[in-house]
This record gives C-alpha cells, structure tokens and sequence, in this order.
C-alpha cells in the first residue's frame, strides 16, 4: 500500500533523510517518533511528493511514486495530509476551507460532510469563522477536518493534535482513529506524544538524525527496544551495569535477573541493563531502600528520581498518594518482566 | 533686466524668438508654456504676486477670457498701435495681435470644382452628405468659427446650419486638422476645414506632401463678411514686475523680422502688410478675411458651444 | 499613560497633517458641489451627459478588464513558471506603462486609420475605395480601450506579480494534496488570494482611464474628462468643471467602497509558522515556447511596434540628441520622477502603516480621500494644488509686508516644491495601494513579535515591514517613477520657469501634430524608465526566487497572505 | 508583579475572556490550563498589550498598562512572549532573530547571548539558517531563544514546547524553569501538558469558556478541584453517584468513604465522589474484581476502563507488567486518600 524503500532525501548538499525502510498495509495506521529536527516532516512531504528523493523508491499502491528519476505530481497522488503548520486558505470561510477538497461534491453534500466533520472536531458553530478569527487549537482542528474530508486513499498527519488539551486530544485521536479503520485509511502520523502514539498507531517507527531506527508495534517498542537510542528514546529509564553469569542471568547491583529470552551473551559479558521507573515498585514494606533525590508531581503519580545505596540513580512512578519528600529514604522492589540488555 | 512670459504657444513656437530679443536686448526671458486657460488660472490665483510680466496665447477667446479675469492690464505703445490694425488688438491696449492664420475650406481637387464651393452656410446643403471631414468641436477653432458665425447671423441660424453641417459629415469628429486632410486625401470625404499653417506645414513636409497636393485652398465668404480668421496674441500681465520690458518684448514681436520669422516657421499670416507670406501661403491666393471684431469671439464662445452640442457635433 | 498619549498623537499627526494637505485639492473639487450650477447641468443633461457617462464607464470597465486579464495571466506565468527568456520578459513587460497613451494612440493610428498604410495598401492592391469594405475602425471608443489597456496592464502585472511570488509556497501544496491541480489551484486559491493586489492594479488602470485626456480626445469620445475640460475651458465654467469632476471621482469612490465592502472580513496573510517560497516550476520545450509568446504579445504590441513606429520616426530627427537642452530634459524629467517616486512611496509607507496601527476613521479618511486624487483628471488635481498654494503664498506675503515690511513673493507655488506636492497627490493612490496590498500580506503577530521585542512602532516599519515589503516597495517605485516620468498636466501648469520635461516636449510637439518631431522624447522617457528597471531588476528578481540555502540575502518570500 | 484585575476581553461583539482575576509574585511562575479555545492566549495578548480590554485592569510593576481607559504600548512594557504561531522574521537568520530584541548590545555582547541561547535550544549549528529551513520544532526553539535574549521583565510563554518531543521538552523546560528562577523573571506559561504544567509551574490556573475557575497550586487542583469543570479537566477520573451518611461519611456503590476534610453536607444529602483511576489501585488478590472493558497501552502503565459489577465504570491505572485482555475481570482495591465531593 506505501512503502518506502532506501529512501533518502537531501536539501541542497545536506542529506537529512537516509536510507529509511518501511511499509504499511491497507488501512494501517503508522506513527513517526523522534526527536526534533530528525526528518519526519520531511518523509511525510516526501511521500505527499513535495521533496524529490536522492534516491530510493516511494511505492504507493503498487505504483511507484517517487523515486531519483521520477516524480508523480502530488495532486495525482490521492494522499491527504495535516500540515505541522496548517497552511489553511485564509481568504475562505472555515466551511470552505474544509469542503475545499470537495471539488465533484454537489452544495448540499458538501454542506453535509462540513457539518459532519466540524461536529466531529468540536467546532459545531464556527462555519462561517475566517482563520484569523480562530484560536491555534481551532485552526489545527480545522486542518484536520479539511484533510479527511476528501476521504483521501493515504492520509499523512503531522502532528495533528500539538495544539489540543489532553481531553480533547485523547477523544479526537480516538474518534479519528476510528473513522480511518472504518474508511480503511492508511495513515501515517507524526507526534511527539507518545501515549498517544501508543494509543492511535499499529505500528511505530522511531527515527533519529535522518535514520529509521526500529519499525514495531507500540509494544515491542517499549519492551524491547533495539538499540540504546530506541530505549532512552521510549518511556523513561537509566541504564544499570551488570554482568552476564552463567545460564544468561544477569548480575548488577539491584540483584541477579533471569532474562525471559534467550540473550545469546557470553558469560562474564559486561551488559547495561534497562531499568524503567515502572520496574521499581514503591513498597513501603520493602527492606530495600534507596534515598528520594528529586520528585516531580506528575498528577496521578509522583516520578522519583532515587539514590541506591551501592550510588546508582534510577527512577521509580509511585502513586501520587505517597507523597515523600526529598532527602527521605522509602521502600522499594523490583519488578523485571523484560530484562533489556544492551552489551557495552 | 529680465521679463518673464508664460505662453500658451508651445516653445518651438516662440523660445528661437525669445532668443533672438534677448540677443538683442540684453534682457533676459524666462518661460512657461502650457495650456493658455491654465497660464490663466496660475495668474489668477497667484495674482499680485505673480512673476509674469506678460502672456502669449494662440487664440484671441484666451486673451480675452484673460481681460476678463483681471490679469491684464492695458498698455499703450505708439509702436504697436501703428503696426497692428485695430481690428487685431484690444481697443484699450489690453492684448494686440501678433500673427494671423485663416481657416478656410480645403476641397479634394480631384472630386470637386471650386464652382460648387461659396459660403460656410453652404456646407449645411443636402448635397455634401457624408462628404466633410472637421475635427471636434472641443477644439477651439471650430468653436470661434462657430462662434463668428454666431456673431454675424445670430443663434437661430448658427443652430440651423450647425444641424445640417454636422448631418454631412462622412465619419464621426476624431484627430486633428491633419488628419482630416488625410482622410480626404485618402478618399474618405471631399471637403475639408482646416487652419492654413496645417495644410502649409504638410506641404512643406516631404512625407505628408503627396496627401496634401491633393487639395486645394477655397475662401469662403468672399462676397460676404470675409473668411473666418483668427489671431496669435499677447498682452501685458496685470501686476507685471517688469512692464517696460514686457512692452519692448511686445514691440519686438511685431518688429518685420520677428513676423518673417513666424511667416516662414509656421506658415503664418503676418499682421504687418510690410511682411510678404511664406511661398507656399501664397500660392494658397489672396483672401479677404473676416472683420469682425475680434473680442466678439471670446464673447461668443460658450454659446457656440452649447449650440454644437445641441447639434450633436460631437 | 503619557506613552500612549503622546504616541497617538505622533501617528495622528505624522498622517493627519501631510493626509489633509494632500486631500486638499480632492477637498477643493469636491467643494464645488456648493455652488450650483443649475442651468449648465440642464443644458449637460439635455445634451452630452449620458453620452458623458456610458463612454466613461465602458472606457473604464473595458480598460480595467482588459488590463486585469492580461496582467494577472502574465504575472501568473512569469512568477510560477521558469521558461526561455523570463527573467528579461519579466521587466520587459512593465515598458509599455512608459508610453504615454496618446502616442501609442498616435503610432497605431499612423498606421491602421483609413489614410496610413495598411488601409491604403488594401485600398490599392484591392482597389477599394471608402465604404467598399469594413475595417475596424482604430479612432473609436474600442480603439481607446485597446489602446489604454496596453498601456495600462502593467499596473495589474506589476501587483500582481509581487503578490503572487510572495504566496507562501505551503497554501500550494495543501491545494495540491487536496488533489487540485495548477490550475485549480490558481482560480481557487493564487487568485482570491491576489484578490487586493490584482483589484489594486485594475482600480488603478480604471482610474486612469476616467482621467485619460489626450487619447479620448485624441480619437473623438467624448467622456467625462473631455466634458470637464470643455464645460471649463469651453464653457468658462470652472464650478461645473468641478462638478462634473467631483461626480466621476464619486463613481470611483464607490466601486473603491464596493471592493473594499466585499471583503471586510478577509485577511490575507497566511496563518502558518513556516514562510516557504513556493519554487517556479520548469516546463516543456513546447509550453516554454507556448508561456513565452503568450507573456510576448502584450510587449509586442504595447512596446516593441510603437516603440519601432516612433524609432522609424525618430531616425529622421536624430540631430536633436546633441542638443544640450535635450541633455537637461534628461535629467529634469530622471530627477523630478525619482524624487516623486521616492516622497510617494515614502508618504505611502507612512499612511499605510498609520492605518494598520490605527485603523480609525481620523485617518482612514484623510488618506483614501487623498488617495482619491488619481482619477481625478491631472489639469484639475493641479489647479487643485495651485489654489491652495497660492492662497498660501498671497498670505504669507501680506503677512510678512505688514509685520516686516518685506514682500516675500511667492515662496512656494511655481517652485519644485509644488510640482512635488502635485505628483505626491497625483501617485499617492499608485503608490498606497501597492504598499497596502503588500502590508496585507504581513501578518499582524510580526509586528507584535517584534514591538513585545522593544521595537518601536517606527522600527517596526524600518527592521521588519521594510525588507518583508521589498518586493511593493520595489513595485511602488517603480510605477511612480514610470507614471511621474509621463506625467503631463501638473507638469505643465506648476512647473517653475524654464523648466522643461519629456513629457512636455513630446505633448507640445504630438498637440501640433508634429509626431515626427514628438518621436524622439517619447521614445526618451521609455529609454529614461529602463533605468530604474535595470537598477531594480536584480531587487525584483531575486524577490521572485526561491531562496537557497546558500543565498545570503534571502528576503520576504513568503509573508503571505 | 503581575495582576488581572476583573479582565475581560472582547473581538467585537464577542467577549471571550470575563472576569479574570490572578496575581503573580516576582519570579513566579504561573500557568493557564484550559480547553482549547478558552481564551489563553487572548489573556497574554492583553498582558503583552496587544489586545486592548473591555474592562478590568492589568498590572505591572505598580503600573497599571491596561484598562478599558488606557494602554501603554507592547514595547515600554518590557514583557516577552513566545508566540503560539512562533511569529519569526523570515528574512533575518536565527542568529538575527534571536539578537532582535538585543538593540543596545554591542556587536560581540550580541554573538555571545545568542551563542549562548543557540547552545541551550540545542541549535549550535544554526545560527545562519533561515526559518524556511528549519523544522517546526527547531522554528519552536528559535522563538524562545528570541523571547528569551532581551531578559525581559516578564515573560509570556504561548505553548512553547507544543512542538518538541518528550526528552527535549522535559529537559528545556527544567533548564528555562532554572533560567526563569535565576533571573527573577515573572513567566506566564500556556500549555496542554499537564504534566508540563505539574513541573514547571508554582501556580496554576484552570481556565473554561473565558472564565478563570480555580488557581492553585499543581497539588491543589489535582486533590481539590473546586468545581466538576477542574475535576474533570485535571488527570482523569469519573464521578460516581453516593450518599452522606452520618458523621460525614460517604456511601457509594464502591464502598464508604471518610472525608479527609470535613465536608459541610446535609445528612442524606446526594453527592457526586471524583474517583481518579490511581484511587483504583490494580490488585489480583483483591477479592472486588471488575471487568477489563477497554484498554490503553501507555508505556509504562495500562489505563483499564472497568465496569463494577453495580454497572458503574471506573478507570485504573496499572503498570504495564499486568496486561489483561478486555473481558477478563481484574482485582481492584480502592485507595481514596483524598475524598472530592460535588453536591448533585
Ligand atoms: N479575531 C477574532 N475574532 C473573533 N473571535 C476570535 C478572534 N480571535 C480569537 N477568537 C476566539 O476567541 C476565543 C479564544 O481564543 P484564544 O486564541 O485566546 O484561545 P486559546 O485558549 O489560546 O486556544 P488554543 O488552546 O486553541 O490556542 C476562541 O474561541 C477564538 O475562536
Ligand atoms: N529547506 C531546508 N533546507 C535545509 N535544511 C532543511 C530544510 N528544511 C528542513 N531542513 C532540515 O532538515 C531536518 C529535518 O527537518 P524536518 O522538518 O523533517 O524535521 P522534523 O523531524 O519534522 O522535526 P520537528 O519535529 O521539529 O518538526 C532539520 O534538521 C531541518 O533543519
Ligand atoms: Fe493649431
Ligand atoms: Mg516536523
Ligand atoms: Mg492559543
């Protein structure tokens, strides 16, 4: 359905997209991660036949659309896209804007399919709006509404929801997640929220400095991220050393753990070890303690950043009802379902 | 010692004279030209502190609107009372003629006989249809002409002609006098009314010569009150800083040099009978021109205006 | 407190003062309407006024249509597309505003009226006489469209060719991603986009067309203009004049408020973060040849035929060159067009910004009253200016003898000063509305971005609406100095003594009807307006380019709107 | 410092911001949560002076710069802002932005502050760039190292890390938080990340509709939201229907609960109890169970929406280690540290 192949993409001399890999099936939803400036924007425009490849290939449903030599316009290409920066038509009223795309539609569909997706983002009364009369929320929602009226085969979202509040953003992303699988949309996403791309995508793809890291579920991405990069990328966590022992049990200073799968590590192979906050579980009762060095409230929990006695930092989530403070020393517990090594 | 004019002649027309005075003089002359009715509303609103000393104008209906605004002031001078004929200047010294020109009908030689050609009146007969080339009647020749005729046969009968006149037109008034010429010489209409230098100056001009061999000058009017002519003019500003000077520009102006001059560059009439026409205006033959006192066709004007418009002479 | 109150006052003042002065010949016209006239307006009515009207308004309509299709259709190409030979098209086709209209009027008659050439070679070959055989008639109101809107389309291609280069390149790619296609994206999007611009430009080749004198005079229709000078002049009739005046720059007026009205709500400027410049696109061999011969014709026949014409004229009176006095026609007519162009601009500049920070009644109405000016004919603006000028001058001179005793004569009519203030009244309509348009295109958070930066208000004029407007700025002088360059009635009442122009010059010899003679300072102020061309064409370019990475300059591309 | 005094602000007809009433102390730092569209940032455009007031005032310093009377120009008020449209010059380079607001420093001061900021946004490398060839998120950084240059007095920060991934934005914002402390800035910061908001702020203050609701602390408006509006706004949660009994105590279908403060209600009285999915506490050897109807993968937990067997739903937050499938019944425990009660 889409997918690239050894794509790259360079503006003038700099290449900031290289050698990126990946497909998604019919009606998949796919998610760019990253950090600022690494290039998802730019994969996006790329797809949507903005930017010319240096080379690779972009396949869209079985028709090879880009690649060095050829280059199909972008209005042949039946993908829609929300930009990062809207670029909604500021001479046409909101109702316009979103029935832009509507070119064959006749007055009353169109009418129909604007109240229907203003509905659908929360902006039931502001038809007649003109963009400067609009909030950033509301403009961003706007250009969402405006790429899915269409309908458009492949659907490209960059950072659609960075202007919305939590709620809003939870509920749009669900409904919007629905109304793709239903129209069998292939979409590909780019946020920097990660719940949300947890929560919307069935595949995710983290990206560093023009470089497709790992293409993999939300899942396998948080549990058994391929690389250092990927790891510190996804969730939170430090990294602990230990030591390979016999029968791929791995030693550190917060004890001996038994990985769930089989490391192909030699014995006496000196490994980092991940430790997420959510591995470390406050226990009041624990007789392992370690000292409170930071806290940040974090609403339904408190992230502590805790001291072990052996001089290891490492981060633990606890219930925001276990309110301690800095200095104090509380229980802890590990709690180690994926053991993720990385070798030194 | 300096004089300043604003002229309603365009440069060419006046600055190689101006020249030629200061040569002569020693005084210098600073100029302005345009358009005669604005040189006169500059004068108006600049009043007494206005730096011109005197005004030129091409036509007498300016002059004359210029008297009655108040820009002028009356001068006496033995000079030009001599040269001029009182029909040609103001009675009370306010303006004087300085050239002439006539505007007579022109016919295509080819197409029609001098013996069918007598009065301005008759260009209203049936017989012309479609058949007479004349420019607008924005133009301020039409209008005098107009207005002369006004002055001789009274409004009812100027308005009658008029409506005739204009129903023989072959096209629509558009372009100037030459243009009309070339229409006819093209084979557009046979008659033609033009100022005489218009015709001259094609004749003189290598390119244009062939189209105005074509016709040939007939004066109207010649048993009656006389072709319709009218005058290049100038008169002394009203609050004039340099009078005196303005006064020997003027006399300088009528010296037989200075008219030979205007004679020979632009085809013009001389007032002075001492100065013989350029070659070419004599061959156009002699004329008797029209004496009506010229005042009467600055007078007139608005009328004559109103009466073309009536007539649809566009 | 005082901050705000001496800062309203600084903007009310920089604009109230110079606004009113310039509104004051608008004001002088429109207070005729005091003195009624009630028998002339009889006799108009009766007789030449709805003549007046009807060929007033379809000179307009049709000038303004014409020069808005070609306009905008060659500013489309030469700002979207790279072909052959754009980057000299692109200036090439603001030359024929350089022709003063009568004597485009004048070269194409020479040629195609019953008696040049074309015709009497038919006549000849065919042995036709009158009447035997149809052929468009040149010297008729059709005649004057055509040949206004030759000359007049520049106004439209030089807005809109600014407007449409500094389209943020991302509104096209989001028509493109909703599947529309070029040409889609320019009805639907490049163009009620350009609306201010393009509208900006046809109100001005409109306003034109209600004042132009010499060519409808020229070929015999009488319009509102011929009326004036006839009911002024003819008539002697000057409160009529005004009458007649003030109702034709009410027509204008109220298409002005019309347009204006229609899109109150509309703002211009693109919302986005980014200020991508869209990138021309390449073409075809074949569509090269197709976009370079289409954007050709309006230069072929507003430029190169008359502009030949007047060159084979010319020819024949090349001695006139060596003439010292025509060296210092050069230069006066170089200078006086650069200073107007310059004070216009700079005055536009200051009005327009006036009206973005203060958008009140204060100041909207002196200045679109100033702005008014424009289709009002220039023989009447200039009495407009002398008026008051003079009226000044009397009292101050009275003043100064009563109190001192020394006459101080007249201090600033007949001086440049007065040919200046007369050119700023004429152009300022030229040279706001280009700068309006393009201030549109500047969103109104730059200005905040950079005043919450301690950036005055006049800094912001200077370090971010300056450079952003570079592409107007450029499009305003220029139009001014072409337009001031041609400049003819104002020229001729108010200049100080021994003061001479091409203008003039060319005017004093075509109303003789010495076109010959004429030829050469007509050709001289198309030559003159090449030279600001030259020196602005890399500015004009490069505003037009997609910037690059490397390039150290780059500028405003993409404040769009 | 910094205080609204009953403002409200209109576009037209329209008043969208009514009433507002906060205050600021030097150096702190504020925070406007609030659904989108609510009127943040209309509240800092009139603090920056760019909207003028309907009524109300505004404060600065001892000086009053806004009122329905009165307004001091954007730029003698020495208040910066982030814009949430970014606003940057596109024909100045980053380094030119960023020393925009620098007009009195010498030429080498300049260079060095922007160094400087380059260096903290993480742009070194990007001080001769032009804003079109940026990304949205370096755009983001851009605009707050040339909010940040002049050291302004006050400091208005319109979402400005909306753009930036989880790592960047945590880290910028403890390092601005440090910048903001060091310098004595007064900062008011708009943002749809709660936790963002949690961290980074002293105050906060919830807006809905124009209208300020409750400002608080970050503790406060969690534990004690003083209207269903913040309750709901803030973290998640459900209100499920109880009865005051005697003494203060509250029955509901999950069981009876004492109020922490006592809660002035009639006996019998019919209330709504807030229960936030981290009151639910996912336990197996609990004997309550209720059944796994939706689930959402968010990394380090699973947020369960549950179904009692009384048919009420409830949500629960677990760490990601217990992954049920919907449908199963899961144990639950209820640990309601801080009772939040609305009257029906
Ligand atoms: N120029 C305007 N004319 C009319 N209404 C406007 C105008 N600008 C904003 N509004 C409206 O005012 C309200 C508040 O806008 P504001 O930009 O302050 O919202 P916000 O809280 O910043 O929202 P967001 O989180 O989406 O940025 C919105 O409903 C918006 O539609
Ligand atoms: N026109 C351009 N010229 C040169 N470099 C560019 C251009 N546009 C983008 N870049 C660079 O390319 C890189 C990738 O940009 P891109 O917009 O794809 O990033 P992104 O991953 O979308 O980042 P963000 O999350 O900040 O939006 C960035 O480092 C950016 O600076
Ligand atoms: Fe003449
Ligand atoms: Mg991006
Ligand atoms: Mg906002």
């Amino acid at each position: 359905m889409l997918a690239l192949q050894h794509v790259a993409i360079a503006y003038s001399a700099d290449t900031v997209v290289k050698d990126v890999n990946f497909a998604l099936m019919p009606g998949q939803i796919g998610c760019l991660l990253g950090p600022s400036g690494c290039g998802k924007t730019t994969i996006l425009r790329a797809i949507a036949g903005f930017e010319r490849l240096k080379s690779g290939s972009i396949v869209l449903q079985k028709t090879e659309v880009s690649s060095a030599q050829q280059h199909i316009n972008p209005e042949q290409r039946q993908v829609g896209m929300v930009f990062q920066d809207f670029a909604l038509f500021p001479h046409l009223s909101v109702a316009d804007n979103i029935s832009f795309g509507l070119a064959r539609a006749s007055k009353a569909e169109k009418a129909q399919k604007v109240r229907q997706l203003l509905q659908l983002v929360g902006l039931p009364n502001l038809g007649n709006r003109f963009m400067h009369q609009l909030s950033g929320g509301q403009l961003q929602r706007v250009a969402l509404a405006r790429a899915l009226a269409p309908e458009p085969k492949v659907l490209l979202l960059d950072e659609p929801f960075s202007s919305l509040d939590t709620d809003l953003r939870e509920s749009l992303a669900r409904d919007i997640r629905d109304i793709l699988k239903q129209l069998n949309i292939t979409a590909l996403l780019v946020t920097h929220d990660q719940h949300e791309a947890f929560a919307m995508a069935d595949i995710i793809g983290v990206m560093s400095d023009g470089e497709l890291q790992q293409w993999a579920t939300p899942y396998e991405l948080y549990h058994k991220p391929i690389n250092r990069f990927v790891a510190d990328f996804i969730g939170r966590g430090v990294l602990v050393p230990g030591t390979v022992l016999a029968e791929g049990k791995v030693e550190t200073n917060l004890g001996i753990f038994t990985p769930r799968y089989n490391n192909i590590m030699q014995q006496g192979a000196r490994v980092d070890v991940l430790i997420r906050p959510d591995d470390i579980v406050h226990d009041d009762s624990s007789p392992v303690t370690a000292a409170v060095v930071e806290k940040t409230f974090r609403g339904s929990h408190i992230l502590y950043q805790l001291k072990l006695k052996s001089g290891e930092q490492v981060q633990c989530l606890a219930l925001s009802h276990h309110n301690h403070a800095i200095g104090e020393d509380i229980g802890i517990r590990l709690d180690l379902d994926h053991l993720v090594l990385f070798p030194v | 010692a300096e004089v300043n004019v604003y002229s309603g002649r365009q440069e060419e027309l006046v600055k190689p004279l101006l020249e030629r005075f200061t040569a002569e003089t020693g005084i210098k002359v600073n100029l302005i030209t345009g358009k005669a009715d604005e040189l006169i509303s500059r004068m108006v609103s600049e009043g007494r502190n206005s730096p011109a000393d005197i005004i030129i104008s091409s036509d007498v209906g300016r002059l004359y609107r210029a008297k009655q605004q108040q820009v002028l002031q009356a001068v006496q001078s033995d000079t030009l009372t001599e040269t001029i004929p009182s029909a040609l200047r103001d009675p009370n010294g306010y303006w004087y003629g300085l050239t002439m020109r006539a505007r007579p009908i022109m016919y295509v030689t080819a197409k029609v006989d001098a013996s069918e050609l007598s009065t301005y009146a008759d260009l209203a007969n049936a017989k012309w249809k479609g058949r007479i080339c004349v420019r607008s009647s924005d133009n301020i020749y039409n209008q005098s002409l107009t207005a002369s005729f006004i002055a001789h046969d009274g409004a009812a009968a100027t308005a009658k002609w008029a409506q005739g006149f204009v129903a023989n037109f072959a096209q629509p008034p558009r372009g100037g006098d030459r243009d009309q010429i070339k229409a006819a010489a093209a084979g557009m209409c046979d008659i033609v009314i033009a100022n005489t230098y218009y015709l001259a100056g094609m004749l003189a001009d290598d390119s244009q010569k062939a189209a105005a061999e074509k016709l040939s000058v007939f004066w109207p009017n010649q048993a009656t009150d006389g072709v319709h002519v009218n005058i290049s003019g100038a008169g002394v500003a009203k609050y004039a800083p340099n009078k005196a000077q303005a006064v020997k520009l003027l006399e300088f102006m009528t010296t037989a040099d200075a008219q030979r001059w205007y004679a020979e560059a632009n085809h013009e009439y001389s007032i002075r009978a001492d100065v013989a026409s350029s070659d070419i205006l004599q061959r156009f033959g002699e004329f008797k021109a029209d004496t009506l006192q010229l005042e009467n066709l600055g007078e007139l004007n608005a009328d004559a205006i109103r009466l073309m418009d009536r007539a649809g002479w566009k | 407190m005082s901050h705000r109150q001496t800062q309203f006052d600084f903007w009310r003042g920089v604009v109230l003062i110079p606004a009113l002065i310039l509104a004051l010949p608008v004001l002088v016209v429109f207070a005729s309407v005091f003195t009624p006239q009630v028998e002339i307006w009889q006799h108009l009515r009766q007789t030449v006024l709805t003549d007046y009207i009807i060929n007033s308004l379809l000179l307009a309509t049709g000038t303004g249509f014409g020069a808005l299709v070609i306009g905008t259709t060659t500013a489309w190409f030469v700002s979207q597309y790279d072909f052959f030979g754009r980057r000299v098209l692109q200036w090439l086709l603001l030359l024929p505003l350089a022709m003063p209209a009568y004597i485009i009027a004048y070269t194409y008659t020479g040629v195609l009226d019953f008696a040049g050439p074309v015709q009497s070679w038919l006549r000849a070959t065919f042995s036709w006489s009158y009447g035997d055989y149809w052929f468009p008639e040149i010297r008729s109101l059709g005649g004057v469209i055509i040949m206004l809107m030759l000359v007049l389309y520049p106004y439209v291609y030089m807005l809109a060719r600014s407007a449409f280069s500094e389209q943020s390149g991302s509104l096209s790619e989001a028509s493109r991603s909703l599947g529309l296609t070029t040409r889609q994206h320019f009805i639907r999007v490049a163009l009620p986009l350009a609306r201010p611009a393009i509208l900006t430009g046809t109100a001005l080749a409109m306003m034109e067309a209600f004042a132009d004198y010499g060519t409808v005079q020229y070929f015999g229709v009488s319009t509102f203009t011929t009326g004036i000078f006839r009911t002024w002049f003819g008539l002697g009739n000057q409160p009529a004049a005004a009458q007649l005046a003030a109702m034709l720059t009410s027509f204008v007026l109220i298409l002005l408020l019309l347009e204006h009205w229609s899109r109150r709500k509309i703002r211009y400027y693109h919302q986005g973060q980014r200020h991508r410049a869209a990138a021309r696109k390449s073409l075809t061999v074949a569509k090269q040849v197709g976009v370079f011969i289409l954007c050709g014709l309006p230069i072929l026949f507003g430029f190169i035929l008359p502009a030949s014409q007047l060159g084979l004229w010319a020819a024949e009176r090349y001695e006139m060159l060596f003439d010292p006095a025509y060296i210092s026609l050069l230069w006066n007519s170089f200078s006086l067009a650069a200073i107007a162009a310059v004070v216009s601009v700079i005055l536009a500049l200051t009005f327009a910004y006036a009206k973005r920070l203060r958008n009140s009644l204060f100041i909207r109405l002196p200045v679109q009253t100033a702005a008014l000016g424009y289709a009002i004919p220039g023989t009447v603006i200039a009495i407009g200016v002398m008026i008051p000028l003079a009226w000044l001058d009397n009292h101050i001179d009275l003043l100064a003898e009563d109190w001192f005793g020394i006459r101080t004569g007249l201090l600033f009519s007949g001086s440049l000063f007065a040919l200046v203030l007369a050119y700023s009244v004429r152009f300022l309509a030229v040279s706001l509305h280009s700068v309006e348009s393009g201030l549109a295109r500047i969103k109104p958070n730059m200005d905040h971005a950079a005043r919450s930066l301690g950036a005055s208000s006049s800094q912001v004029l200077t370090k971010i609406h300056l450079p952003l407007l570079r592409g107007s700025v450029l499009t305003a002088l220029l139009l001014v100095f072409v337009d001031a360059l041609k400049e003819l009635p104002a020229t001729l009442i108010l200049r100080p003594f021994n003061f001479n122009t091409l203008a003039v010059r060319t005017y004093e010899l075509a109303s003789d009807e010495r076109l010959a003679d004429a030829a050469l300072p007509a050709l001289s102020i198309v030559l003159v307006s090449l030279l600001p061309v030259i020196i602005l064409a890399r500015g004009l370019d490069t505003d037009i380019k997609a910037p690059d990475i490397k390039a150290p300059d780059i500028k405003a591309p993409d404040i769009k709107g």
